[in-house]
């Protein structure tokens, strides 16, 4: 039982991730009618954000101790962080540890920079283009953004922690009443979830409450229509695109302690991110949400021994399995509509 | 910088057909004439260099890199010299190899066998490379050695873990100076034995695919022979990147060891989750907790960060080996200087061994008199040298595995720089490490014949 | 000629010319140059730019004609190469069995695969092939490795049970493949003043068999049933109500691209014979899609100029090292010549996926259509003075 | 008997009764059109003729056959083809191409692996395909993209895609609407002529009352999703109830 527990609890987890990036590719499917490959560099560059504030606090100055030497033989040096000459030790160092809750501060204006000046540049010359030329042209986007990040950064993972308060585990056990800590977990990963949660509820909101929602999602309904009407859509379809690449940005910005951000990490969540929207069905936010905690489950009930003891592989594969008995049973995915991407 | 001289194709023209318009036929296979594959008939000969400059393991594949070229500079008689100083064999004299100065070419092998092979073939069809060295991963290191094998010039494996690279895929042109997982276990029993005693229950993960259950089956047997039981063993996909739903059963399963029997990104990622899942702090059976990983290496633990602290492991080598285990390791500390030098930080455990490895084959050549392949590999196989970092060490002639001290380390409380994140807690001595060729873990391949490529 | 039209006659004996001649044309610098570096003129890599000429214009029958765009072709490959290898450790280091053998396991694969993911279009159909592959992908890795020898690759090995032949060759290495016994591997050399020209066996195999593959995929383009595929890309109701059922006619396609694959996979096991899971990965058959709307999609060159275009960065920019920069840069003053050598650093060597991404955007973004619409439009500018006295219907279609 | 024989035809969308007990009678070589107010159920009823909607209840049989239950590739190989509203051709292929393609369905069925063959030797075929276009005007289009010529080009080529199958029974939705008035006149002439030819049945919907006067044979007058009436044009135009229904609106 408190295996089952914490499986489902890992998968909500993983499916706060998948929901979030499919959410973003979405809307972009939804509005736009672009097929962004690029689409997991933003969740990168959203960890690479946190990655970035955490150096820049970080910078240092060198102070010579000549009573140690180096692993060459010369006086050794050591760091000491701008920030806490300036701030004293305790809050100094506060603030370095609090980097990543910073670094949303941080990423918003650049994600929505990055999604306007995507949109603005390049994307949007390609709306009449073949669905081909999208992938391509996203695709070589994606591969530039994270050699570029490769090239500054190296190839190497970069840790990059949750502030102090948030390392430990929340005895989860006890409030169902189990024996203390045999369901434990770690306080950022709830955070991670309870971030999820805000965010897509903040996106629906903003959707289903707002006029420029409104005829956003008239625009995803019926886009001539809604042109003849003389409201300037592709207007609002930019802010949508900053607002996806937002949302993936921040999605990474705190994904960034859970496994430590390396250049390729959007190619890795590429593929998923695509199979998790389809099975969501195209054009549907809700399908988007519910494919990425359903997939989230299965893949982490998929990963238990026993399961894996009963079909061997099965932790492998899940993913595609459900992916294919999905689209065999419901033509447009969970949730889809009719027409969007068939052709 | 050095300048890369003529190419082999340019000696060609000069040495051979100058002003000829169509020289007589060959078959390239035997091409110059000397009975083997890319014979140097110039002043230079070339080596390739086949490292991971894409993928997950680009640092590591830079690292290799950088030693290479420094073996390179310190075989033309450029820069201090390195380890050429401190090697038993005295048979290299800074004039490159043989008289003749020492190029080189470099390929991608994007940690892919596919893309390695490639790159490798290149080197040998186009650039005339007479040896290849370098490499991340087992699978490349086994699928380039086959590659060499096929071609008829000498792989030098790099960072290649593996039992199976000389054991079951073994070839008699490929040699391995690293060590091996089984050489990690039997490292590691003892000191396992002694820092978290004989009544151990210990819980596996691994990564799937070949050199993870090599690793894992290594380690649970030296485990178990301690008295150490397995709780159980999951295989986890190389793909994962979140490990939590693999280590959230083990928190009640239990177990007060986890093995961890990952590398690269997995490995770190596995640990940072293991934590995050405070393992660390555990308390199992009225023992603490224990986290083992198998493989370390300086980038992983970089890339780990302070996970890392307190994590026992096995290496091959570390930069600090001279200054704390003594001057049985000579070589280290020369070798350090001369990297530290030229790139601004120490080197790691990849980068020492294809150093070692360069100036190894360049060695066995100068012995041996010819660059043939199979001649460098009878001077290779049994040769027993010292001071190349890892004390007296025997390329065994059964296997082409180099035997030596394995280092049992572990990650540092309070590293005091980057450099010191990882601290050797024992070396664990030759004998206690060797194995006989015909071990199971190793049984099922042979080196066959040599192949010289005529 | 060949029951061809003239212009596609003419297209077949330009790749005929360009494939005979590859040695040649692609050598084109001498290799004592600085620019040796950039020539590609090696049996390895030959091979590589014809087999994947075939894997691109097996894919394009599917996606260039029918639209379906299957995003787990790699899988097709990646099996062919396995059959293969099989073969080569069970029956005999003859090639044809093996690439029998491949080109008909990938196609029975690719039958199951295309009966279950035609079922739908689109997008969903991409997903349908993508799982599919990817789950090969992930089981030939791990719980397959008896079949598939897992990460390091179906090799063979000195006790190979080989029916038709020996386990061991005469000088105690493993056999190596052959036709009637020319020995793929074997090259024969021509030196020619600085200029060193190789001609490999195994590279001519795979020429004649690209030619063939390029002679049936015109025939295909150009044919009823070509027509039909066309159709089902650009109106399936209207297919429909004209009393066609789509259907067979995708799978047909779906199944004659995979074979194509299957080929392609045999080949590259024929030359070395060794088969990776990696070839089935995503990234595998996403490379196959880009060459194919780099190339062109729908043209019939235009996949074989994207797989050379991706294939000769992986290998030739990847191997640019600083050392080769410095050696290129070296007339210069010695402070210009780090200073090139800092700015090119980034775009070759380990760079050269950036500059592949790169080139990429900058082919889609300037040339629509891919390359082969880029080189019309070239030649166009230079027509365009004859094209203004022609007068035939063709030319002035446009008018509305 | 009448070719085409609908029976009982009941179709629900939900809530929404969209056709209810719907006879009707089509004799052989006569052309039938089917009018009515916007939402009366036409195009529904069109629909459960081709096999694009199935019916709750009730039969429809061609020559003798059901058509219920079979794929509309299968009912367009019975004899029966159909033309939309709003053109359905191949635009990506050349007006050429665009005739094959029904040349081909006819003779060689619903699937054949003509894969070999070039499309260029089918010498019969395409001298039926252009004998066609020439009936309809087209053939000096023939090498042009269908997708780049005008909507009224596009209808006669979709026109000639249905005739040059020879169908027992050709199915015509507002084959005029959006016309310009000599087009649609040279629709009139050109459905007159293929009628006068013979041997072909047509059901036609339209809205513009010059067209079904001046072919139809028989109307039936639809009405929230029922036959109103059938009868001769000439009764038609008389009915009370007609002009109740449809007429007086539309006047």
């Amino acid at each position: 039982m408190d295996a089952i527990i914490l499986q489902i609890l890992n998968g909500l987890d993983k499916g706060s991730a998948y929901a979030l990036i499919a959410l973003g590719l979405t809307l972009i499917f939804g509005t736009l009618g672009v097929v962004n490959f690029a689409h997991g560099a933003l969740f990168m560059i959203g960890s690479f954000c946190a990655v970035t504030v955490q150096r820049i606090l970080s910078v240092s100055f060198k102070t010579v101790d000549p009573s140690k030497t180096d692993f060459l033989g010369n006086p050794s040096t050591y760091d000491t962080p701008y920030v806490v000459h300036w701030f004293g030790p305790e809050f100094g160092a506060g603030i370095i540890d609090w980097s990543v809750p910073l670094a949303i501060l941080f990423a918003i204006p650049i994600m929505i920079a990055i999604g306007f000046i995507m949109e603005r540049g390049l994307i949007k010359h390609f709306y009449k283009r073949p669905h081909a030329d999208q992938i391509l042209v996203t695709f070589g986007l994606a591969i530039v953004l994270q050699e570029v990040i490769k090239y500054y950064y190296g190839a190497n993972p970069i840790q990059t922690g949750a502030p102090e308060v948030f390392r430990g585990s929340f005895d989860f056990g006890v409030l169902l009443g189990f024996d203390p800590n045999v369901i434990i977990y770690p306080y950022w990963r709830l955070v991670y979830f309870a971030f999820a949660a805000v965010i897509i509820s903040a996106v629906f909101a903003f959707l289903q409450f707002t006029t420029f929602g409104m005829v956003v999602r008239a625009g995803m309904a019926d886009r001539e229509t809604v042109g003849l009407l003389g409201i300037n859509i592709d207007k609002r379809f930019t802010i949508m695109f900053g607002l996806a690449a937002a949302v993936a940005g921040l999605a990474g910005v705190m994904y960034a302690p859970i496994n430590a951000p390396n250049y390729h990490m959007g190619m890795d969540f590429l593929v998923l991110s695509f199979v998790v929207v389809v099975v969501g069905g195209m054009g549907s936010l809700p399908g988007a949400v519910l494919a990425g905690f359903l997939l989230g489950i299965l893949e982490s009930f998929a990963s238990m021994t026993q399961v894996i003891d009963l079909i061997p592989g099965i932790n492998q594969i899940i993913i595609y399995v459900v992916a294919i008995i999905v689209l065999l049973t419901r033509p447009r995915g969970l949730m889809g509509r009719k027409g969007v991407m068939e052709e | 910088m050095s300048k890369m001289n003529l190419t082999r194709r340019g000696v060609i023209k000069t040495g051979a057909v100058a002003g000829a318009g169509l020289a007589l036929p060959t078959y390239l296979s035997a091409a110059a004439h000397s009975g083997y594959t890319n014979a140097p008939t110039g002043d230079t000969v070339t080596l390739g260099f086949n490292v991971p400059q894409s993928g997950p393991y680009a640092d590591e594949g830079a690292d290799e890199l950088r030693a290479f070229e420094l073996a390179v500079e310190h075989l033309n008689g450029e820069g201090d010299g390195g380890m050429l100083s401190t090697f038993s064999s005295k048979a290299l004299d800074g004039t490159g190899i043989l008289g003749k100065k020492v190029t080189f070419v470099t390929g991608d092998t994007q940690t892919k066998s596919d893309a390695a092979r490639a790159s490798a073939k290149s080197m040998i069809e186009k650039d005339g490379a007479i040896m290849i060295s370098g490499g991340s991963s087992s699978g490349v290191a086994v699928a380039v050695q086959g590659l060499c094998q096929e071609a008829g010039v000498v792989f030098m494996a790099g960072l290649t873990h593996s039992n199976d690279t000389t054991g079951k895929d073994k070839k008699a042109n490929g040699f391995r100076h690293f060590f091996n997982a089984y050489m990690s276990a039997a490292a590691l029993a003892p000191v396992l034995k002694n820092l978290y005693g004989a009544d151990r229950a210990a819980y596996h993960l691994t990564a799937d695919y070949t050199w993870g259950w090599t690793q894992q089956e290594s380690i649970q047997a030296a485990t178990e022979a301690l008295g150490w039981r397995t709780v159980n063993n999951v295989l986890t996909p190389l793909a994962a990147t979140d490990f939590s739903s693999y280590i959230t059963p083990v928190l009640n399963s239990g177990a007060d060891v986890l093995v961890l029997n990952h590398y690269g990104g997995n490995m770190v990622n596995s640990l940072t989750n293991a934590v995050q899942f405070g393992l660390r702090d555990k308390q199992v059976n009225g023992k603490n907790f224990e986290i083992v990983v198998p493989l370390y290496s300086e980038l992983m633990a970089k890339g780990a960060g302070a996970n890392i602290k307190g994590i026992v492991g096995s290496q091959n080598w570390d930069w600090k080996l001279e200054n704390q285990m003594g001057a049985k390791y000579t070589g280290t500390n020369a070798f350090v200087q001369s990297f530290g030098n030229k790139y601004g930080f120490p080197p790691s455990q990849a980068a020492q061994t294809c150093y070692a490895q360069t100036l190894l084959y360049a060695d066995a050549a100068a012995r041996a008199g010819t660059f043939n392949p199979c001649a460098i590999g009878e001077a290779l196989a049994g040769f027993e040298f010292d001071g190349l970092g890892n004390g007296p060490t025997l390329y065994r002639a059964d296997d082409h595995q180099c035997f030596k001290d394995v280092l049992v380390v572990k990650g540092a409380e309070n590293p005091e720089d980057e450099f010191h994140l990882v601290e050797i807690v024992e070396v664990t001595p030759t004998e206690q490490v060797t194995y006989d060729p015909n071990h199971p873990m190793f049984a099922g391949g042979a080196l066959g014949a040599c192949n010289p490529g005529a | 000629m060949f029951g061809l039209e003239k212009k596609d006659a003419t297209l077949l004996l330009i790749v005929a010319v360009l494939t005979m001649c590859a040695p040649f044309i692609l050598n084109p610098f001498p290799s004592d140059s600085g620019l040796a570096q950039f020539n590609a003129g090696y049996p390895d890599l030959m091979q590589r730019f014809v087999i994947f000429g075939i894997f691109a214009i097996g894919f394009n029958i599917l996606f260039g004609l029918t639209g379906y765009l299957s995003f787990g072709h790699a899988a097709f490959l990646g099996v062919g190469s396995y059959s293969a290898v099989w073969m080569f450790k069970l029956l005999s280091m003859n090639v044809i069995p093996a690439i029998l053998l491949s080109v008909i396991v990938a196609g029975a694969f690719a039958l199951i695969i295309g009966f279950v993911s035609l079922r739908r279009s689109g997008i969903y159909f991409s997903i349908l092939t993508l799982a599919f592959a990817q789950m090969s992908f992930a089981l030939a890795y791990s719980v397959l490795t008896p079949i598939t020898n897992g990460e390091t690759g179906l090799q063979l090995s000195l006790n190979d049970p080989r029916i038709l032949g020996t386990s061991i060759s005469a000088d105690g290495g493993i056999p190596v493949t052959q036709l009637f016994g020319i020995e793929m591997r074997s090259t024969y050399a021509m030196d020619v003043g600085p200029w060193l020209f190789q001609f490999n066996a195994g590279y001519y195999l795979c020429a004649i068999l690209l030619l063939l593959a390029f002679y049936l995929s015109i025939r295909i383009f150009r044919s009823p049933f070509g027509l039909m595929l066309r159709a089902v890309k650009s109106n399936q109701q209207r297919m429909n109500y004209t009393g066609l059922n789509a259907r067979p006619y995708t799978l047909a396609a779906f199944v004659i691209s995979g074979m194509y694959a299957g080929l392609a996979g045999g080949l590259l096991a024929s030359m070395d014979p060794l088969a990776g899971a990696e070839r089935m990965q995503w990234t595998a058959s996403g490379e196959v899609v880009l060459m194919t709307i780099l190339g062109g999609a729908g043209t019939l060159i235009g996949p074989v100029l994207g797989a050379g275009f991706i294939k000769y960065f992986e290998n030739i920019f990847s191997k640019i090292n600083d050392n080769v920069l410095h050696q290129w840069f070296a007339f210069m003053p010695d402070g210009l010549e780090d200073f090139m050598v800092t700015i090119v650093h980034p775009f070759v060597g380990k760079g050269w996926s950036l500059t592949l991404g790169l080139m990429f955007m900058a082919v889609v973004i300037f040339l629509p259509g891919g390359l082969v619409e880029g080189g019309q439009k070239i030649g166009k500018l230079f027509r365009r003075k004859k094209a203004a006295e022609d007068t035939s219907p063709a030319a002035k279609t446009p008018a509305e | 008997m009448g070719i085409l024989e609908v029976k009982d035809v009941n179709k629900r969308f939900g809530g929404l009764q969209a056709l209810g007990n719907v006879n009707l009678s089509v004799a052989d070589n006569t052309v039938h059109a089917i009018i009515g107010p916007n939402g009366a159920g036409k195009s529904t009823l069109l629909n459960c003729l081709v096999g694009k909607l199935i019916p709750d209840t009730g039969s429809v049989m061609f020559a003798g056959q059901s058509v219920l239950g079979r794929k509309p590739f299968e009912i367009n190989q019975m004899g029966i083809s159909r033309v939309f509203q709003t053109p359905e051709i191949f635009g990506d292929l050349t007006v050429m191409e665009n005739m094959m393609i029904p040349c081909l369905a006819k003779r060689d069925g619903s699937f054949r692996m003509h894969a070999i063959e070039s499309v260029l030797d089918e010498k019969a075929l395409r001298e039926k395909a252009e004998s066609m276009l020439e009936e309809v005007k087209m053939l000096d289009k023939r090498n042009m993209h269908a997708a780049s010529m005008s909507r009224g080009d596009k209808r006669r080529l979709e026109m000639a895609m249905c005739l040059v199958q020879e169908p027992r029974l050709l199915l015509l939705d507002e084959p005029t609407a959006g016309m310009a008035r000599a087009d649609t006149n040279n629709t009139i002439d050109l459905l007159k002529e293929i009628k006068a030819r013979g041997n072909i049945t047509m059901c036609i919907i339209e809205h513009d009352m010059h067209v079904v006067f001046s072919l139809a044979d028989r109307i039936t007058v639809l009405a929230q999703g029922t036959p109103l009436v059938e009868d001769t044009p000439e009764n038609i135009k008389g009915h009370p109830k007609v002009r109740e229904a449809y007429l007086g609106e539309s006047a």
